[in-house]
Parts: C-alpha cells; structure tokens; sequence
C-alpha cells in the first residue's frame, strides 16, 4: 500500500492511545475523513513538532507543552483545550478487593516496591507523588519508589509482579471491555492537582477543515462519554 | 491477523540500511584494516561513538539536524523539496549513524586477519585492488561479513529509539515493527504484543538458521 | 626469446637491514638470484614485483618505468604484468585448486594472453588435484599449484622465489624441462631465487650473487661460477664448473653423445632433447674431477681428457685443496687431497690427465 | 554541575557486564569458531536473536521472567533472599541478554580466522588447550576482542531499553547515565542534556582513541 | 641415548587419502621418514603428534598408550611431550622471536625439563634475531627459529617434517652437527621427513619409506638402502651407497683420516669431531665411484681399493648401468656408461679396482 497522508494526523500521547483508536472508529465512520495517529511521549512528540513534524493537532498527557507551543508560534492560540482528564488509581493486584484502602496500606508499607510513573517526566507520576507529599510519606517510602518512564511502564511493572503494587491510570484498568481485578483505590481529587490532558491545533493545520472537524467531534457528549468509559475522570469546568 | 506494514517497513529499512552501510563500511574498514596513518585510532573511535549514546538522544540530535532550517535538514530539502524527518529517508539515515560500528568493526577485524598476503598474491595475479578485494579479500572474510550484516540487520529490526524519534511512528510511512511492538507494550496491549514479538523471533532464528547453514556448507564445501 | 633490460637503482630500508642495488640485466632465459639465508633476495623480488617501495631510486623494465622516486612514479603491482610465486606458496585458501588456476589464466585472458590451462596442469602433474580446496594439499602439491597458477598468469617476468623448495626429485624432474622451457614458450624471462647451484646451473643464464642486501657478482652462470665459489652458498653442492660444450653427434653407440668442449671430445650419456650443434652447460662437481699423470689404463671412466694445471687454489688449513685445469681452452675445476698434490707433485703449466667420473648436462636428473 | 552518579552507575554496569559477558561470550564462541557440531547453525542464531527485540520490548519479557514468582525470579529469590528487578544484578542480567551478540560474533570470527594451526603449534609444545588459548589464539585474536569489548561497553554505555525497564530507574541504584539524558530531552531541558551528552561523548572519544591507539602500538611492537 | 618403541597400528582416511600404517619402530636417534610428495608423510607425523585422530586402532609410545580406538583412549597433544617443526613453520606471529623461544622454554621447564637457551640460539645461529618480530624474518630464517623452539620444548620424542628446506648450506652445516647430536644430548629420538637423502645418511639410523599411505619398507638406513633405490625419492642425490666404517687414525698426515671397510683402508679429510674407534656412516655418491681393471699409476684419487663385482643391475634403455661391488664385506654401488661395461667387459665375481674419488662422512657438508 501506498503510504498516505490521511486527512488528520493526530500525535498522541501514549496513554491516551486506546482511547484515541476507539474515538477514531466512530469519527472516521461519522465524518467519512481518515485519521492518521501516531504516538509517543509526550516530550518526544513535542520535540517531533518542534523541529516540524507534519502533524495537525498534538493532544498531550500534560498542558505545559501544549502551552509552550502555543507561546513559540507553532499551535494556533486559542485552540488549546483540555480533551481529558486522568484519574490517579492505587492497584494492587493481589490485594483484598474489599478491605483496601489506600491510606493504610501506603502508611504499613508492608511490601517491597510501590511503582509509579517518573514523576519528573509523566504527570501521573507528578500526581502520584503529590499524593505521597500530602500524606507525608514520601521520606518513609523513597526506598521502595519504582519508578516506570510513563503510566504505561509504571503499570507493566505492577502487572508482571515486580512491584506488589503501583500508581497508574483508571484508563489503564478498565479500558473497552478489558478490566483488572485485584485491589483498587481510586485517589481522592483532592490529594492531587488535577491532570489534564490539553490538546492545540498546529499553525499549518489552521485551514484543516478535517482538523477543526476533529476538535469539534472531541467536544461532543459522544465522544466524552467513550473518554469516560475508558477511564478518565470528568472534564469538568475548563480552567 | 496483525497489521504487515510495521513488518515490510522494518524488512525494507534494514534492508536499505544494510546495503548502504555495507557500500559506506566496506571502503571505510578497507582503509582502517591496511593504513599506517596516525589517524587510525581518531578515526576507529569516532567510528565507535554512535554507541555511547541513548539511540533516542542519537534520534533527538538527529532531528535537531534534519529540521528543515538546519544544515543538513536544508540540503535534503532544497534537493528533493521534502523534509528529511519523519520520512522513510530519515529513518535510514537514523539508522546508519546509529548502526555504524555493526558494520564497520567485524569488517575491519576480519580484514586484519585475511591480511596483506593474499592481496599481495592477487596483485601479481593481475588482479588490481577492487578485484583483490571482491575476488579474494572478502571471500576470504566471508565470516566477518556475515557477522556485520547480520549485526547490522538484526539490529536495525530491533532498534527503535532513533526511528521513533526521527522517523514519528506515522503508520505505513515510518512505523516500523519494533515501534509497533513497543506500543503495544505502552499501551497495555500485551497479547498483540507476544504475538508480535513470537513472529518476529521467529521469522529471525528462521532466517539465521538458513544464513548461518548457508554459510557454512558454502565454507565446509571450499576450506 | 625474449630479451628485456631490468635496470634497477634503489635503496630499500628497513629496520636492521638496508637493500641497496644499482644493476642493470639484460634478462634472457632464466637468472638465478643466489644469496645466503636473510641476505635480501625475497626483498629484491618484492621490490620489483611492486610489493615493496624503494626508499629512493628507480626500477624500469624494458620501456616501462615501474618506479621513480625523483619523478614520483609508481606502477602499482597488478600493472607490471609480473607473476610471483611466494617462498610461502600463498594459495587462495576460499579457491579449490581450480579455482586457483582458473583465477590466474581468466585474468590472463582477459589481458590478451592465451593461458594453456591443460598444458600446465599437466606438466606440473596436478591433474588430479584440480577438485582438491587448496588448503588440504601437501606441502609440495600446493608448491606445485602455485607454480602453476603462476605459469597460467602469462606474465611478461615470472619471478619465482625458491619454488622447487619442498618438492620431491619425481616431481622437481617432471617440472623443470617445463620451466627450462618456459622463457622461450612463454617468451617471458625468469627471476629464480633458489640455494641450489645445480638448479641454477640447470636453469638459469646469468646470476645474481646477493650478500648482505647488495649485489656481490652478476654475469652469466658460467662466468660467476669461475671466479667466485658459490658452493659454500649452494644447497647441495660444493664447488663445481659450468663449462659449455658442443653437441658433435647425439647417437654414439652404448647410449653416449659426444660433445666437443673447445676441441677436445667428451661422452655422456645422450639427453634426450639434445640436438647435434646445439651448446649446451655441463655441470662438473669439483669433486667428481681427478688428475693422473698418465693415462690410467682400462677404467671405466670415459672421459679422460689432455689438461694443463691452471691454477693451485689452496685452501691452507683444509686437507682439500682446488685445482683449475685448463681443458679445451675451458677452465674445469677439480678438488683432490692436499695428499695428493703432494704425492703428484702438481705445478702450474704442467700437462695432465682429467678424469672426469661423472658430468652431465646441466640439471639433467636421472 | 551534572549529578555524578548516573555516570558512575552507568560505567560500573557497563564493566560488569563487559567482563561477565567476556567470560561466557569467550567458551561460546571458542566452540562456535571450532566445532563441526551439526547444531552450530542454530546455536549461532540464537545468539543473534537478542538483536531482533527492541531492548524495551526485552526488558519487558525480563520483568516477566524475574518477578519473584516466576522461574527466574523465584531462583534468585531462594539464592540471595531478594529480587532481582530493581537490583543491579538484574539490570547486568538484561544488559548480558542484550549485549550477546556484540561480544560472540566478532570473537567468533576472529578465532575463525586465526584457525588451528597456531593452536596445534601451541600444543605440541605442552601447551594445554587453556595456556594455547590464553597466549596464543586470544593474543593473535587481539583485535576481535577489542572490536567485541568495544561493542560490548559502549553499547551498554548508551544502552537504557532494557535497564529503563528491568531496573526502575531507582537514583543511585538503577538511573544510569544513558536514563539521565533521556530525561533531560524528554523534559525539555535541551541545554542540561546537551552538556551529558557532549561530556559523555568526550569522555567515550578520548578513552577510545586511546583504547585504539594502545593497540596499535602493541601490535606494532609484536607483528 | 634414548630408546623407546614406538607402537603404530592404524588406519586413517580423508578423502580420496587413506594412510594404513602397521610398524613398530624401535626409535632409536633420528628416524627418517622418506616418500614422495602426497604420501603421507606430514599426516603419518600428524597422528603421531595427536593433532589428526586414526579412525581406527592404536598407538603406544614406550609404555604409554597415545591413541586406542578399540578402549577409546586418547592421550591430547600437549601430554605426549612431542615437539613438532611444521612444515609451513608456524612461528607465533604475535611474538619476537625470543618470545617464541620463551614459550617452549618456559613451559619445558615448568614440565621439569631443562631447556637450555644459550646453547640451542647459539647453535643455531638466531642470536641477533632475538627482538625481532616473527613475521619480518626471512625464510630460511624462521625455520630455524622453529627448530630452535622446537628444541628447547626438550620433547621425548621431536617430529621434524622438512626442517632444513629453505635453508642453504651454511646454515645447514651450522645446525646439522647439533641435530645429529640432538638425540643423545637430550636423549630424545626423532622423526624426520626428508627429502634429501644425504641429509637422512647424515642423521638418520633408520628410515621409514612411505608410499601412497603404506609402510613400504623400514629398517637400518644401510640396510633399506641397499634394497630400495631411494635415489628417485631424494632431493639431491641419485643412486648412492651408504657404508659404515671404522676410523683407525684421525692424524695421517696431509689433513686425512684413515679408516676401514672391513679390513679395507681407506682416507677421507679428517672430520672435525671424529674420534679413533668410532663406527661413522660413509656417504658415497655411485656415480663417483669408477672401475678400473689394473691400478691406475699416478692418479689424485686416495683410494683405490679392491673389489669384485658382486652384481651388475642393468637398467635396460639408460646409457648407464649400476654395479654393486663388494669391498671389505661392504656393498658399494657405482654407476658406470653402458660403453663403459662392455669395454672393460666386466662380470660377476670379476677382481677389479675400485677407484673412489669423493666419499665423505654422510653430513659433513663443506
Ligand atoms: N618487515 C621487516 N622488518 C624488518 N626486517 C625485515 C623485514 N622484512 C625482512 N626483513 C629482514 O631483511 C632481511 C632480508 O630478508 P629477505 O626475506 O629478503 O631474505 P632472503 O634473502 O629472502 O632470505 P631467505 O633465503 O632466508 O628467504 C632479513 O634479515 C630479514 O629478516
Ligand atoms: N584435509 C584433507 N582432506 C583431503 N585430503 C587431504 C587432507 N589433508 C591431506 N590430504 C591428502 O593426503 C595426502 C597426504 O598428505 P601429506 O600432507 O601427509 O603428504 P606428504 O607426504 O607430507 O607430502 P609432501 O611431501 O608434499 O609434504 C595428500 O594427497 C594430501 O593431498
Ligand atoms: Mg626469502
Ligand atoms: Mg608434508
């Protein structure tokens, strides 16, 4: 097959993926234009673009990066938004399902390795470790912190038993019709900033009609409520 | 059934790679297995730094390169009107800097122990310096030339950093199968990835195996 | 016949040993390069097979300028229509034994020579070799491969560096009437480095005496050999004459040719290609020379020719000692006991007897 | 200032699995290079085969196979009471996984191409097979193993897949060097990751131009 | 003096090559082993140095079992304490010369031998290699450095196949002598391939003929010798006699020793380490040897000794005919024209002269 353009090249952040795939079906059957997505981190993806990457519209895991391409001219102001918002999950996956509160099972510390995503890098893992701040554990734990590059790493590392038990993404848990059991501690709001996921529109893509089409369709209740069904919390007001 | 075009895309590029390193190592590990130039070590520890670097930071500084207001970037653009990132080209070019030394070094080794000799019978054979090489020297390295094609083509498969990088897994276009492979990992989606990952082990001992055997009756048959 | 000007003029340095030669040979047929173990002779051939850079100086071969250092001319190896044969036999190891030939005679026809794969295949008696991978040979079948390969590169100057070494005296007597013959059929000369005066004597025309990295004689082999004792250099022999002779009448009954040195008449047993008016080089071990008085009465030794004592070379200290006699205007060398000499009383002018026992054509082995 | 212990970190892994890899790279390839084994193709191919896997893909297959309950994981468990994820020890095994095929093939080649006869000539001198291999085959294999060392270190230098993966990236116990950068381009913190690299690159230059130029002055001095 | 048995009864195939050997030699000094190019010389020494494996039987060394297809022994190389000199030499190419040298040293006297370096350099002549590197020596000169480390392994048993190819005469006549004395100095027998039948008479006490992978004949050098015309087999020579004989006197006066051949006197220039008493091996060429019916009267030639014609083999189609003659008890061979015999007309138990111009201590090159 010739290698095509598509009509709308989105470049994803890598949590965000399924998600996007699942919206991608219903877009391209309601509209008839294709979707071309690519992924990444969302630091490569900014790098990518920076240095004028083809694609139109860039939805990233945080709103800093979207903002600073704002500010250099490549994203149309205006255009950013956020499309997401994560919810922050303690999973344990041997843990009792029922009994299982978070709180006390980070202040026992009766495990080996607690893995989060690098909070430097991936704003799970900056979530994650304002949670252990305001619980006031991070001295307590620092031994036993893993820590994955992003979510989808720092979930790995739960999943193949290396780490009793870790911070990751509700989307990553119950995503379409697969779902993980074991234990599972949805991180009150309030323990950390919210993480919003923002997308911009490219200054090159300004005339995309497909594109401008994709940000409208993402707006939609429909399309808001296959996000939450993958996980993400609600948007809410946009701030 | 998974998607072909991560895997004909990655044949394709280690293909492309491959052959074109072997036209770039070849002549380069010539000069480094035969020169008395005090330059040699210069030149066989730049030949060797592709390595030490992370392949994505090799990628990031690529990209830095390929972007279209940079040198190299500028070049490629004004010659074909197209932009050497996130194209199929850029991707090779990705890959043999950062598959350099996997061809060069087995060359060179190999070359070093054939040695002048045999080159120096050929020569008062009539044969001159190419047909030496062709007709006599890499025969007789046959060994170190597999060595660094398959070094060089194994790792181009498996390597994903640079491509990802440079290349922006844009399906059919710069996605390749370890990307492909890497994303189903990211994304959680780790059945489609085993079944990746078997197929492609698989396809490579299939391929090595008959390489390797090949390579050794065609030497039981001559030595 | 070919006949070319090999003008050599060059230093050659390295680390504890220098080359240095200024020669020019009109080479024809077959020159010997002789010289003691680790005196240069392998370095000569490298250097004018393009193997190896003079420091300085110059070497052409007939029109052709191969080096020249002032004018900064080389003429790299595969140019110089040489082909070599490597004291080290040097086989392509990833070839066959056909493979190798085959490499050799393709490029040879390609440079507009005409190889003759099946003649030298069979003169060298490799024929059953040809499937053989060149590294499962013997050590004198891969000499004898190589040699070949060599003869089926139809070089304008073959270069052979001790190429019989290792071979056996079967296979040395079916390979050298090939080489004997080469020079003319080939209309090629030959460079020969070999330790074996008789081999040298067979084969080559001229010498080239190498001592220490400079050339101590040259000249033609008969030439050489009388004023300069090569034995002590020779792998086999100790001192010897090579004396030209005529051949008067091949078919002299009882399986003998007489030949004529100056006028007197000699007997050997009749080569087989020898042809009546041809001239030819006699081999004649000092050793093999004995002097009588007066003729010595029925013996078997045919050859008892008039000679006059030449000249009394001796050695002080050695019970041996040499006498040149002067037979037919020749000069033959013999060596007897100081014993003898004495017992003989032996002067110089006086007239002898020369009993030659054994004496034949150069490398003529039987 | 960049923090120093990525950097140690990264050297100390980078000679560890050098020198583990030298010792089971080294009998490998000895019986690769020498046998008529019927198996020796495919023997060959798997060693090839850690090529084809992106390293993020096999540090992902490592993490299955050394959480404490499965095979791997379980007998180190049961050895040294902890685990191997996380540990140094289990990102020197994912590097040796990884970098196999770096250190067998250019030794291999290079014994190939000494042959037996300097081993043979050893022998009948009272050389056992070890003293023959120790003096003989691995000095006149000299540049193999350096070709193989080189590959080996540097490559595990700027190697971070499988260490990202099997390690943690746990400060001063799994965040090498290789990770440090990475985090830096990914941050946007262009400038912090332009100084690790180009010091990282010095430093890898100027020890391999002397790695290079010590052998070539011995085998100079001996050849 | 060493003596030791050597087992050998095997059978080894390569394609198209099959060495079949059933012997027991009594290794006693230097045993030749002898035969044309291709017959398996270098294989037979092979297997004896456990470097190719029989396919089937076994081979003992004194009391030690080497090889044992049928109890499945097989005792590795570097424990049969052999030394070997390759034919393609095989110096350690990542060394100097000293350090090859060191290498069979070391490891010699780590197996409590007692090499002795000062003595094996200088015997060889290599003192002023010592530093340089194995690949930039001449030929002839990384033989002898082979040699030399072969030496100072101070093996039980040395295996030398065509070590003095390549070297000329001097360096023959240097390291000969210490050869010869090889065995009785460390004792050590050895197994030596050549193709130079003097350099066997010189060294040898025994040979091994090998042909096509057969044992052809073996024995006493004399002895095999005297049945077999090894002359097509040898390097140098045609056909010869080797015979021993008794030195009477070192001191006769004009540089001569004399001896006997049985009870026959004979004089030869005296040799340098030549001792009163000892039994030495004569060498004579047969073509220096000639007939004479009467004593010649004043003649160079020392020994004139007589004989009767013991056999007369008559080659068919040559102009020359050999005639076994017996002097003393001894068989000497001489070759004579065809003319020759019909003019003398010389027949079996026939008195004649013997006139032996050059005959030599088998070796003594000079
Ligand atoms: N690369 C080198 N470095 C130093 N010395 C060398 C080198 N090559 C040759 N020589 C020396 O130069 C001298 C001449 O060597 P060459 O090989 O020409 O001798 P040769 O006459 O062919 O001897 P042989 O009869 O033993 O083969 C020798 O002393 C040799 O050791
Ligand atoms: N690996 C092999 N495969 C097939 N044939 C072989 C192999 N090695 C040796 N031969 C053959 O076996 C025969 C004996 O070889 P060997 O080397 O023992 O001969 P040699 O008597 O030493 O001869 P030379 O005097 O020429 O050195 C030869 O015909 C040789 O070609
Ligand atoms: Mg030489
Ligand atoms: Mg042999």
């Amino acid at each position: 097959s010739q290698p095509h353009r598509g009509d709308v090249m989105l470049a994803v952040a890598t949590n965000f993926l399924a998600t996007a795939e699942a919206l991608e079906v219903e877009f391209e059957a309601e509209t008839g234009l294709e979707l071309v997505i690519s992924s990444g981190s969302t630091g490569q993806l900014y790098a990518q673009i920076d240095n004028g990457a083809p694609y139109d519209i860039f939805l990233a895991a945080d709103r800093e990066r979207p903002r600073r391409l704002v500010e250099s001219g490549r994203a149309m102001s205006g255009t950013q938004f956020t499309y997401a918002v994560g919810q922050l999950v303690l999973w344990m996956p041997d843990g009792d399902a029922a009994s299982f509160d978070g709180e006390v099972v980070l202040g026992q510390a009766d495990f080996r390795a607690l893995a989060m995503a690098n909070p430097d890098l991936a704003p799970y893992g900056a979530a994650a470790r304002q949670v252990l701040t305001g619980l006031g554990l991070e001295e307590a734990l620092a031994g036993k912190l893993v820590y994955g590059q992003n979510v989808g790493q720092a979930f790995a590392l739960v999943a193949s038993g290396n780490a009793e038990l870790g911070f990751v993404a509700a989307s990553q848990l119950a995503q379409g019709e697969r779902a993980e059991t074991g234990a599972i501690w949805r991180v009150p709001g309030e323990l950390h900033e919210p993480i919003r996921q923002d997308l911009v529109l490219m200054r090159h893509a300004a005339a995309n009609q497909g594109a401008l089409q994709f940000i409208n369709f993402l707006r939609s209740e429909k399309s808001q409520a296959i996000i939450r069904s993958y996980g993400y919390a609600d948007i809410g007001p946009d701030a | 059934m998974p998607d072909l075009g991560p895997v004909i895309l990655s044949l394709q590029l280690a293909g492309v790679t491959t052959v074109i390193l072997l036209m770039i190592g070849l002549p380069l590990a010539l000069w480094l297995a035969y020169t008395d130039s005090r330059f040699k070590p210069v030149i066989e520890a730049v030949t060797a730094l592709p390595l030490v670097l992370p392949p994505t930071v090799i990628g990031f500084y690529l990209l830095l390169l390929m972007n279209p207001d940079a040198p190299l970037g500028g070049i490629w653009g004004s010659l074909t009107g197209g932009t050497l990132s996130f194209s199929f080209a850029g991707l090779v070019i990705g890959s043999i800097v950062y598959s350099l030394p996997f061809m060069v070094q087995p060359l060179q080794s190999a070359f070093e122990a054939v040695g002048r000799g045999p080159l120096e019978a050929a020569a008062t054979l009539r044969a001159s310096p190419l047909d030496a090489i062709l007709h006599v020297l890499l025969p007789q390295s046959a060994r170190g030339l597999l060595t660094a094609c398959v070094l060089t083509f194994a790792h181009t498969i498996g390597e994903f950093g640079v491509v990802l990088m440079v290349g922006g897994n844009i399906p059919d276009r710069t996605r390749v199968i370890s990307i492909a492979i890497y994303e189903h990992v990211e994304s959680i989606e780790y059945a489609e990835a085993h079944v990746l990952s078997a197929g492609l082990l698989a396809f490579a001992f299939v391929t090595l195996v008959g390489v390797y055997a090949l390579n050794r009756s065609y030497r039981l048959r001559v030595s | 016949m070919s006949a070319d000007l090999l003008h050599l003029d060059f230093k050659l340095r390295r680390p504890g040993f220098k080359l240095e030669v200024d020669k020019t040979l009109l080479l024809d047929g077959v020159t010997a390069v002789f010289g003691p173990s680790g005196s240069g002779k392998t370095t000569l051939l490298r250097a004018i097979a393009g193997l190896e850079l003079p420091d300085e100086g110059c070497i052409r071969f007939g029109d052709a300028v191969w080096f020249d250092s002032a004018a900064g001319n080389v003429l790299s190896a595969h140019r110089r229509n040489v082909a070599y044969v490597f004291q080290d036999v040097r086989l392509f190891s990833h070839l066959d034994v056909r493979g190798n030939l085959d490499f050799a005679a393709r490029r040879a026809a390609r440079a507009g020579r005409s190889p003759d794969f099946e003649t030298a295949v069979e003169a060298s008696g490799i024929g059953s070799l040809l499937e053989r991978p060149a590294a499962s040979l013997s050590g004198g079948e891969s000499r004898r491969v190589a040699l070949t390969r060599a003869i089926l590169s139809c070089p304008d100057l073959l270069l052979l560096d001790e190429p019989l070494t290792g071979l056996d005296r079967a296979a040395r007597r079916a390979i050298l009437p090939y080489l004997r013959e080469l020079p003319e059929r080939s209309r090629c000369p030959v460079l020969y480095v070999s330790h074996d005066l008789e081999e040298v004597a067979a084969l080559a025309s001229q010498i080239v005496v190498i001592d220490s990295g400079q050339v101590s004689a040259s000249g033609p082999v008969a030439e050489v050999s009388r004023t300069l004792d090569l034995g002590p250099l020779s792998d086999a022999a100790g001192p010897a004459s090579l004396v030209e002779a005529r051949i008067q009448s091949v078919e002299e009954g009882g399986g003998l040719m007489r030949l004529t040195i100056g006028d007197v008449p000699v007997y050997l047993p009749a080569a087989r290609d020898a042809r009546s008016g041809e001239t030819v080089r006699l081999f004649i071990d000092a050793r093999d020379v004995a002097i009588a008085l007066r003729p010595p009465g029925p013996v078997s030794i045919r050859n008892v020719l008039p000679a006059h004592v030449h000249r009394i070379v001796s050695k002080d200290i050695s019970a041996e000692v040499l006498i040149d006699l002067e037979v037919g205007g020749a000069i033959i060398r013999a060596q007897i006991t100081r014993a003898a000499l004495e017992d003989l009383s032996l002067e110089t002018g006086q007239a002898v007897h020369a009993l030659m026992k054994s004496m034949r054509l150069a490398g003529d082995f039987r």
